[in-house]
């Protein structure tokens, strides 16, 4: 729906009613207009018919559905909730400050509360004492919730691929891995935008039925389990 | 107590001296050398000398911050009695009287415990102190695999760890 | 009479409807699902065993109640700072009586060492 | 992988954890409270200011003990970042290692980099030439500015100051760019190599680096006029949590902690590394050793490493930026296609790695948090047989609960915050 720039001045289609009416006028046979009324002083030819009438009103009235707008909403105003396990914890701290300000899009407001927070930044490694941890305040988190997983070593365990760490997909739903090690402040800025589109162009997002999933496990092949037991 | 043959062996390597001593006589050779002037426990770290027995290692830095002299003690104890006097707790000395401790070992100790199973007797609380409290195994010494995900796409992974060739 | 109290009363109304409005909102929009550990109260992300009967110790009582005092002192000073002019010199002799006993209580507690954190 | 416990072994697990014992707190709360309190007012409390506490500075649980707003015990629990970095350094050759290692405390990876090099580099008894010691000095550092701003800024939030925090983070920025401009990466950089550093410094960094460290003192003074006049960080951090330096030193403390207690050990002035003996700079030492003292020796030291810097910079000697050595170092590229040595040792360098003989050294350096002391143990074979970090953090955490107990929770807020504990180096 492209909204055509329009100056609201006498260039408009059909010319409302004289040269720079006073603005009163102008305002009341809008108003008629969205009624359908006949315009007090309009010269006939000025009021547009048919379809011609239908995109004169469409580029003036934004129509939506409640779940876009509520969608809109959402996505604009992302609490992170702050995880600082890590190295990208002090890179997550950088984008609150001058340089990379998250407050740009709305999201400066870091709670520490999971009852507060809707989005749950995990930034940093999850060593396997943490994971119940991370996982009891995901779930205390209060609906709708996002999670994006900050770094290597939570999307894949990055450098350190050993007994002690456990991959975040293998406990939540993850929504945004943003690569990086740690990734800079500009690519979890990114992170966060393309969860914001992603949020905004479709609520329901499909690829993991969101709010169902328990544990998320990849299907491990099943002959590496005798290595290295 | 201090015999004639508690330093089994020293080493002067790079301007550094090791003393390896005989793992029951640790507290009385830490005390005559804190006497002797290197008063500051800087390190508590264990060692897995794999191939060779007895395999587990305990090293103590010991610092003079007089003289800026540091001297390592190291001990070795095998895996089926890895038993060591704890240097944390207050002892009761021969003479009456109380010989300090040195409460900077606590953590490091635990650590020592929980990552190679050596049990240090006496300590105020020895419990596991990086890996949860139920885990089984102990991570650090050599032949517990590194573990971690199997890596899906590569068929000519190097096997694990395990024991150096 | 009730002319006079009628912006008091639209007030509240509208006050009311914002307040609901939004509390309905999120109750109809947003989607709720009763997860494990959801209801669980919240410490740091462990299993806490703070029970719903949790009993705090007096003191915080104590400091909440004298917090409570000097803050409704404060709240009735700003009607009067407003319209002090248009009272003239009765309300400020008022107020200063009124300022004075609360200042009386507040030497007693200072002295008894109920500021003190015990 | 399961992660909801039953309650019921949980609390097993807190009970096996609570070996507190309050008989002594208790006559201590009788004498002092006059005997005359009722069952309610001495009535205890065991929380967790846990994993997840923007005042824990990272992943660090204390289970605290509360008798109202009074701290009657605490005990540190860590582990909750704990990645098995010693285990995986076993398993990559020397200078794969580098990296694993620096990723330990994560605010001070110049520092890591530098105690794991320096180890090696006295098992292989290879000589650093003077342009690499100097190019690591300046690097190191603009890494403790770097990470005492880090502290200052979410310090100075923890007590709430909040507006501290853009500033700090401001002068930090500036920095990762110089890392930026002269290693290529913002933090984690593997710019400090076993012989020297990687890369010499380009053209622009010398004069980027003067505008730095010109601007830098009139910024450390905006910290200060903004903290010592407040009349609320003053009151909170004012002879608060004090401790002798005697206990200090048999806790083992070291660094700014032991320096605000009058103690004014610092690795480089008592065993200068790496050129530290030709630069002029005091240590700034405190006297009282409570939080106040602790803030301010930091402070000061923001001003003392600038001067190092400069004269660093200004002393820069020429020569090659790594070590000669060509059993340790890559030839440089253009060598390659003429001579047949540097082929093969470049062959043998890049597939196997150098060989070590065998060893064992502990090599400690100045970190901005203590002694950080790297253990490397070689079995004469291209990996390390054993990477041990003795880190400050890790040993001055011991400290917390001699400090703050008996004290107001926000006191042992303050103190945490002034303990500057860094996770990833406690957990390793």
């Amino acid at each position: 729906m492209a909204v055509s720039r329009q100056p609201l001045g006498p260039a408009g289609p059909g010319g409302p009613a004289g040269e720079g009416g006073p603005l009163r006028i102008r305002e009341l046979s809008s108003r008629q207009l969205l009624r359908g009324g006949e315009i007090v002083g309009r010269t006939p030819s000025a009021h547009p018919e048919g379809a011609d009438f239908e995109r004169y009103v469409e580029e003036r009235v934004l129509t939506t559905t409640l779940d876009r707008a509520v969608a809109w909403a959402r996505s604009n105003s992302f609490f992170p909730a702050t995880f600082g396990l890590a190295c990208c914890a002090i890179e997550m701290m950088s984008i609150v400050a001058a340089r990379v300000d998250v407050a740009r899009f709305g999201f400066e407001a870091f709670r520490a509360s999971p009852r507060q927070a809707d989005l749950l930044i995990l930034s940093g490694r999850v060593s396997i004492k943490m994971a119940p941890v991370v996982r009891r305040i995901y779930d205390q988190m209060l609906e709708p919730k996002w999670a994006i997983s900050m770094g290597a070593c939570c999307s894949s365990m990055g450098v350190f691929n050993n007994y002690a760490l456990v991959p975040s997909d293998k406990f939540m739903p993850i929504d945004v891995h943003v690569p990086g090690c740690p990734p800079r402040p500009e690519a979890l800025m990114h992170g966060i935008l393309r969860l914001r589109k992603m949020v905004q162009e479709d609520p329901e997002l499909g690829w993991r039925e969101r709010y169902g999933a328990q544990g998320t496990e990849e299907i491990v092949p099943d002959e590496t389990a005798g290595r290295g037991a | 107590m201090i015999g004639e043959h508690t330093v089994g062996d020293t080493v002067f390597f790079r301007g550094h001296g090791t003393l390896e001593i005989d793992p029951a006589t640790i507290v009385p050779v830490l005390h005559r050398l804190r006497d002797r002037g290197y008063s500051f426990l800087a390190s508590v770290h264990g060692v897995d000398y794999y191939p060779h027995e007895p395999r587990l290692g305990v090293h103590y830095e010991l610092l003079d911050m007089g003289r800026v002299d540091r001297v390592t003690v190291k001990l070795r104890v095998p895996t089926d009695a890895p038993e060591v006097d704890s240097v944390t707790p207050d002892r009761a000395a021969p003479g009456g009287g109380v010989l300090a401790g040195w409460p900077t070992a606590n953590h490091q100790e635990r650590e020592v415990y929980d990552m190679f199973g050596v049990v240090f007797r006496d300590h105020p609380d020895l419990r596991r102190i990086l890996m949860p409290e139920d885990y089984e195994g102990h991570p650090q010494r050599r032949d517990f695999p590194i573990g971690g995900e199997p890596v899906a796409f590569t068929y000519n992974d190097t096997p694990s760890l395990g024991p150096p060739r | 009479m009730l002319r006079s109290y009628l912006p008091a009363i639209v007030f509240l109304i509208l006050g009311g409807a914002v307040g609901g409005a939004f509390t309905l909102l999120n109750a109809a929009l947003g989607p709720s699902r009763g997860v494990a550990h959801k209801q669980d109260p919240y410490e740091c992300g462990l299993p806490s065993e703070v029970k719903r009967g949790l009993r705090f110790g007096i003191s915080f009582y104590l400091i909440a109640m004298l917090f409570i005092l000097f803050d409704i002192e404060v709240v009735f000073l700003y009607p009067i700072a407003t319209e002090l002019r248009a009272y003239g010199t009765y309300a400020m002799v008022e107020t200063i009586v009124f300022i004075v006993l609360l200042f009386v209580a507040f030497v007693y507690v200072w002295r008894r060492g109920a500021l003190q954190w015990r | 992988m399961s992660s909801t416990e039953e309650p019921t072994t949980l609390s097993a697990y807190r009970r096996q954890e609570q070996s507190i014992t309050l008989a002594p707190v208790e006559e201590q709360i009788r004498s002092d409270v006059g005997g005359a309190s009722d069952e309610a007012s001495h009535e205890l409390l065991t929380l967790n200011i846990g994993p997840h506490h923007p005042a824990t500075h990272g992943v660090l649980r204390l289970l605290v003990t509360l008798q109202g707003e009074v701290v009657r015990d605490i005990k540190p629990i860590i582990g909750y970042v704990h990645t098995g970095i010693e285990k995986t350094a076993e398993d990559k050759s020397y200078w794969k290692a580098i990296p694993v290692v620096e990723r330990m405390d994560y605010l001070s990876y110049f520092f890591n980099a530098m105690a794991y090099c320096g180890a090696v580099e006295t098992l292989l008894d290879v000589e650093i030439p003077p342009r690499a010691q100097y190019l690591r000095v300046i690097h190191l550092e603009f890494n403790r500015i770097m990470s005492h701003l880090v502290w200052l800024g979410t310090s100075a939030l923890d007590l709430g100051a909040i507006s501290m925090f853009w500033y700090c983070f401001r002068e930090r920025e500036a920095i990762l760019d110089l890392f930026e401009l002269s290693t290529g990466q913002r933090m984690h950089t593997r710019y400090i190599q076993v012989g020297g550093v990687a890369e010499d410094i380009p053209r622009g960094f010398a004069e980027k680096l003067r505008k730095f460290t010109d601007a830098m003192p009139t910024r450390a003074d905006q910290y200060g006029d903004l903290l010592n006049k407040n009349e609320i960080v003053l009151q909170r951090l004012r002879n608060t949590c004090p401790l002798d330096a005697q206990k200090l030193l048999e806790l083992g403390v070291t660094g700014p902690l032991l320096r605000a207690a009058g103690n004014p050990w610092d690795l480089r002035k008592a065993a200068p590394y790496s050129s530290y003996d030709h630069f002029d700079f005091k240590i700034p030492v405190g006297t009282v050793g409570d939080n106040y003292d602790r803030f301010a020796v930091r402070l000061a030291e923001i001003y003392e490493s600038t001067r190092i810097i400069e004269q660093a910079l200004a002393g820069l000697p020429e020569g090659p930026y790594i070590t000669t050595d060509r059993k340790v170092a890559l030839p440089p590229r253009h060598e390659l296609a003429t001579s047949m040595e540097a082929l093969i040792h470049h062959f043998k360098l890049v597939t196997e790695g150098f060989r070590v003989p065998p060893g064992e050294v502990y090599h400690p350096i100045e970190s901005p948090r203590g002694e950080l002391g790297c253990f490397v143990r070689s079995d004469g074979s291209s990996k390390p047989a054993r990477v041990h970090m003795r880190d400050p953090s890790f040993v001055n955490l011991q400290a917390t609960s001699h400090m703050a107990e008996g004290a107001y929770i926000a006191d042992l807020i303050a103190t945490l915050a002034m303990l500057d504990p860094v996770l990833g180096g406690i957990d390793r």
